[in-house]
């Protein structure tokens, strides 16, 4: 049987990665899961200098998810590169590196600074709701999107993956523009821009007032836009939202993607990963699938 | 051995006050390493919760290997819990967190409300002179547990109970003394011994509390203002469920 | 204590309504609950001439929601005005009749075939994602909702609601676009699209394969969007999006709607709205608020 | 008294064949009312499941209010159900639909599967003569239940039990005759038997499925294309909460 899946050039032993910002860099879930299963880590995104993020609260319960606006809070890429990445060299997995960024140049930056580590692709953060400048400002404009692709490209070292919001009426029309401007994957969904607020207190229930809605919860969402862009653009799709089993995971496959990756579901369960792994494997079994890449994309 | 997730059944509960409830669980391999102090996750059997519920363990029998919880029901979470018998079981995650540090020869325990019960299993592991300070609105819960452990000494809002007045009253009132605080409670009271504890020279261990969504320190949700810089994100951000909940007096703002 | 809400000069009782589609017209809920309890009965979506709509399946369940492509299934005008509306004029609830359509002109003839009937106001469903023609099309362009408001409003003898579409970049530039077209009110959310694969059939679940996302889950988005929209222009707005009790409508109100719908809880408890009202002033005595009016907005 | 949601005590569950359970509920207001054929909605306790699971009525005992239900285990809200025991309740809502009518002298009940369940309450109240057909996968249930009301037909596609094939294949090697068909099963069960019946001359009410969310009659999620304009929506779409789910054949396309 092989779950081996291939995003621009870069072999997964298997299209279960992390989703960024929920994994930090492994360590703390290394306690749980032998990171050496997973496709791939995803890294929380990562500036050119040290980002305090936002006030708390930072997170809220939504039904069936939940909300932050963490606000990138981030060590910057001097400590990453000193600590981070040289940990997960000791695994035997891929390394996403997630990059944010206020401007394009703290994106360039980032990205050149990255240039000779040991890092496998790099995943644009332009669709970050929790920041005021850069994030998803970047995301919502196909243009600015072209721009910051383009810039990114050029010199990036590694394969860029752009990573897409789901805050804009057509995302096949920001698909487009980041396949045009040389990226190598997308990845979708970053969260919905929600807003909760504590009837008791009557105030917001998170300090930035909106924040990310993340979870099973915005799972149809995710898996409709995954499947549009995969229908759109030729580019590899890094699926993300709401997965929380093998089922779930494997329906972003058949919508399209061709890794999955889990976010919000770690903290319900922090062995979900290698779970979902182990149900994937059991269904291909099942149901008589030899390779993994027969599903990518087969409900049309 | 370290933290895990698992599945822990129930031993018994009891309501021990209005709308505040005693959780005796069997969990072997977190009783087996716990520390005072440091908390559990638990999580709602119901899918429209996935969030945890960070409760601090209140008593640890390693003998048996149960954990006691202590909490109150403020929400949808605490209120599933609550009707938890010994024919159920509850998922839970732990032990998360640093817990309290043994020091000093005369210790001042001191808990607020529902910030009462991390202090039990404290007390009766700390070995040195204890005064135990509990401060409550207005109905008493746990103190008489405390008696074993140490001089109790009480207050509470409504003034049925002990001093009239905060836990910061009933230590004035009775000229308590120590070289070491350890404290839990409402964010008011801990700020109140903080500043008590830095102007008088003593050091205090005050237990914080924020949202949580990981538990383990990756999410980045539960930071509170330090005054160094942290280890982990170089920005004067301490995450409460890994460097915390226990900090001293002046390490952190708030 | 006061429960009187004000949409565009007409007075509900309380702020309470249905959301079109999941309550018929009502009739089937008379079962369960007094309409003339409710501040206003919303009929399902009525277009000029009878509608098939689309193949089932129609629905699917969603984690803590649902999703529907219903496609508008609806008797025609002609047979609404006999039947539903001489029903409705039989309880002490004002009725909001929602209009759909395929292109302009389909519904300007429902509009001035309602002109003399006794329907309170006039909902216009520009936000369908579930009907190829019109529908959503009206709904993800300023400009085309624009025009579909201007000239549904010249025609119109009631005051309008324009139901706007959450699938947008932003929604604050739709409502402003029905604002300036001359729109009474404004009402969202509708649906957000969305997608189910069934793993082990390896298909849609859905017949029309995406589908509108509805209940609960979806609810920090439309808290979201109303409290955008109610920072950003005059009108009333009718929120909705996930309702479910009593603290859901207040967040609503909160965030700045003047009435709330209820939708898809009706499907799971459907004594649900009466509940809710109920709660409302539960709450309002709790706290001791006089006036709904004072909880308009609130949070700032 | 019309139909209503409640709150259901489970008087006894039992697991009658590989995953098929038979429940038997207290639902006085439902059971009072309720007739063969009809259904109700169960709905799951878990807050991530919100749209209602329809099964149909097995049982109604009149005399003490009780309900049975038979469903098999399919999805994640009848697993659920299939624990529950008799120290839990449900939530329900019903009668709903048309259920059978009652009409001829020779009558014949069809049911495949996890249809058979409906056809116990309408044998046992049907009153003419009756021939029961019943069709399993593999594993035989309930079909001695049937016993006292009919002669009992059996048909499988193991070939394990009665027949070897389909129930039309035990109409055909038994002969079976009657003046109208009560049927209730898989959809190509279904088929097979409006051909059959239409193309004799012999009419057959027949028990349709689809997914729902109100079960009222309100949302239009479960309709089923009919041969005659539709009462509701003028668009030869019946909803099968409502006008069905029973239909006769030639009634509904499928
Ligand atoms: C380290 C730590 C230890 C704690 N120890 C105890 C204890 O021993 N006894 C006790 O009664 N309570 C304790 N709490 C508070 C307890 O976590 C909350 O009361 C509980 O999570 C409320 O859940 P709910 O579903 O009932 O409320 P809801 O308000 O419905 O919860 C909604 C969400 O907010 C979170 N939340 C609500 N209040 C708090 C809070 N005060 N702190 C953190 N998250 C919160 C919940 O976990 C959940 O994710 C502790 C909190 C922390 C951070
Ligand atoms: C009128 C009617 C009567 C029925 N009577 C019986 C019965 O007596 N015994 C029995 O075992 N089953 C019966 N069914 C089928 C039963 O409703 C489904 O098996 C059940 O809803 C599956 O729920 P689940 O959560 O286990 O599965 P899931 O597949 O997880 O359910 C997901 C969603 O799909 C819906 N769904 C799944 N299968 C069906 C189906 N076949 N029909 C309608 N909705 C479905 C569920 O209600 C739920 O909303 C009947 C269906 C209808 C429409
Ligand atoms: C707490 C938290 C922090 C996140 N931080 C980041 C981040 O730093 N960079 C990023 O691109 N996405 C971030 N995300 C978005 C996730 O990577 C993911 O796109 C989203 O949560 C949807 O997936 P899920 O539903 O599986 O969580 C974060 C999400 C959460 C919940
Ligand atoms: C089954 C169903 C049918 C619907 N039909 C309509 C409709 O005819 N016209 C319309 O404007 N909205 C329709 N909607 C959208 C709802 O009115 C509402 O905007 C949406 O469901 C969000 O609210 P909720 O989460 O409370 O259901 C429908 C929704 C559902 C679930
Ligand atoms: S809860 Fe995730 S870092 Fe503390
Ligand atoms: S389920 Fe709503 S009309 Fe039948």
């Amino acid at each position: 049987m092989n779950t081996k899946v291939s995003i621009a050039g870069v072999e997964f032993k298997n299209p279960i990665t992390v989703a960024s910002g929920t994994f930090g860099s492994g360590m703390e879930y290394n306690d749980f899961v032998d990171l050496s299963l997973l496709g791939a880590v995803t890294t929380k995104g990562v500036a050119n200098i040290p980002w305090a993020g936002n006030p708390t609260p930072r997170i809220a319960e939504t039904y069936g998810g939940m909300m932050n606006a963490i606000g990138l809070q981030n060590p910057g890429i001097d400590t990453f590169c000193e600590r981070d990445i040289p940990f997960l060299k000791t695994k035997d997995t891929k390394i996403i590196v997630n990059v944010c960024g206020k401007s394009e140049s703290d994106y360039v930056e980032v990205v050149e600074r990255l240039a000779d580590e040991p890092v496998d692709l790099l995943e644009i953060n332009v669709s970050c709701p929790n920041v005021k400048e850069g994030g998803i400002a970047f995301g919502q404009d196909p243009k600015a999107l072209y721009d910051i692709t383009k810039a990114v490209k050029a010199k990036a070292k590694q394969p860029i993956i752009m990573k897409l919001s789901p805050n804009v009426t057509d995302i096949t029309v920001m698909a487009k523009a980041a396949e045009e401007a040389g990226a190598d994957a997308l990845s979708l969904i970053n969260t919905l821009t929600g807003m909760k607020i504590d009837v008791k207190k009557r105030t917001f229930a998170v300090a930035n007032k909106t924040a990310g809605v993340s979870g099973p919860a915005i799972k149809p969402i995710a898996v409709r836009m995954v499947y549009q862009v995969a229908n759109a653009v030729k580019l590899p799709i890094i699926g993300m939202g709401g997965v929380a089993t093998a089922e779930d995971a494997l329906e972003f496959i058949m919508a399209g993607a061709t890794a999955v990756a889990v976010g919000t579901a770690n903290f319900h369960n922090p062995y979900v990963t290698t779970e979902i792994i182990k149900g994937i494997e059991d269904y291909m079994a099942e149901n008589k699938i030899n390779d993994i890449n027969e599903l990518i994309g087969c409900v049309k | 051995m370290d933290k895990i997730k698992m599945t822990a059944n129930v031993i018994r509960q009891d309501e021990i006050a209005y709308e505040v409830y005693s959780l005796w669980l069997s969990a072997k391999e977190i009783a087996n390493i716990a520390k005072p102090g440091q908390f559990v996750n638990l999580f709602s059997a119901d899918g429209s919760r996935l969030l945890p519920r960070p409760i601090s363990i209140c008593e640890i029998d390693k003998d048996n290997g149960n954990l006691r919880l202590v909490y109150r029901v403020v929400g949808a979470g605490t209120k599933e819990f609550s009707v938890l018998t010994s024919d159920h079981s509850v998922e839970i995650m732990g032990p998360l967190g640093n817990g309290f540090t043994s020091e000093g020869k005369k210790a001042i325990l001191i808990g607020g409300g529902i910030g009462i019960p991390p202090m039990l299993e404290l007390a009766k592991e700390l070995d040195c002179e204890k005064s135990i300070v509990l401060g409550f609105r207005d109905e008493e819960f746990l103190s008489e547990e405390f008696e074993p452990y140490g001089k109790v000494y009480k207050s509470s809002d409504a003034g049925n109970i002990g001093v009239k007045g905060t836990v910061m009253d009933a230590i004035k009132e009775y000229a308590i003394t120590g070289d070491i605080i350890y404290a839990c409670g409402p964010l008011p009271m801990l700020r109140a011994i903080s500043d008590y504890a830095l102007s008088n020279g003593i050091r205090a261990q005050i237990s914080m509390e924020e949202k949580m969504a990981c538990g383990i320190g990756a999410c980045l949700a539960c930071v509170c203002k330090s005054k160094d810089i942290d280890e982990h994100s170089k920005v004067n951000n301490k995450r409460i469920c890994k460097e915390g909940p226990v900090f001293y007096a002046g390490e952190v703002e708030f």
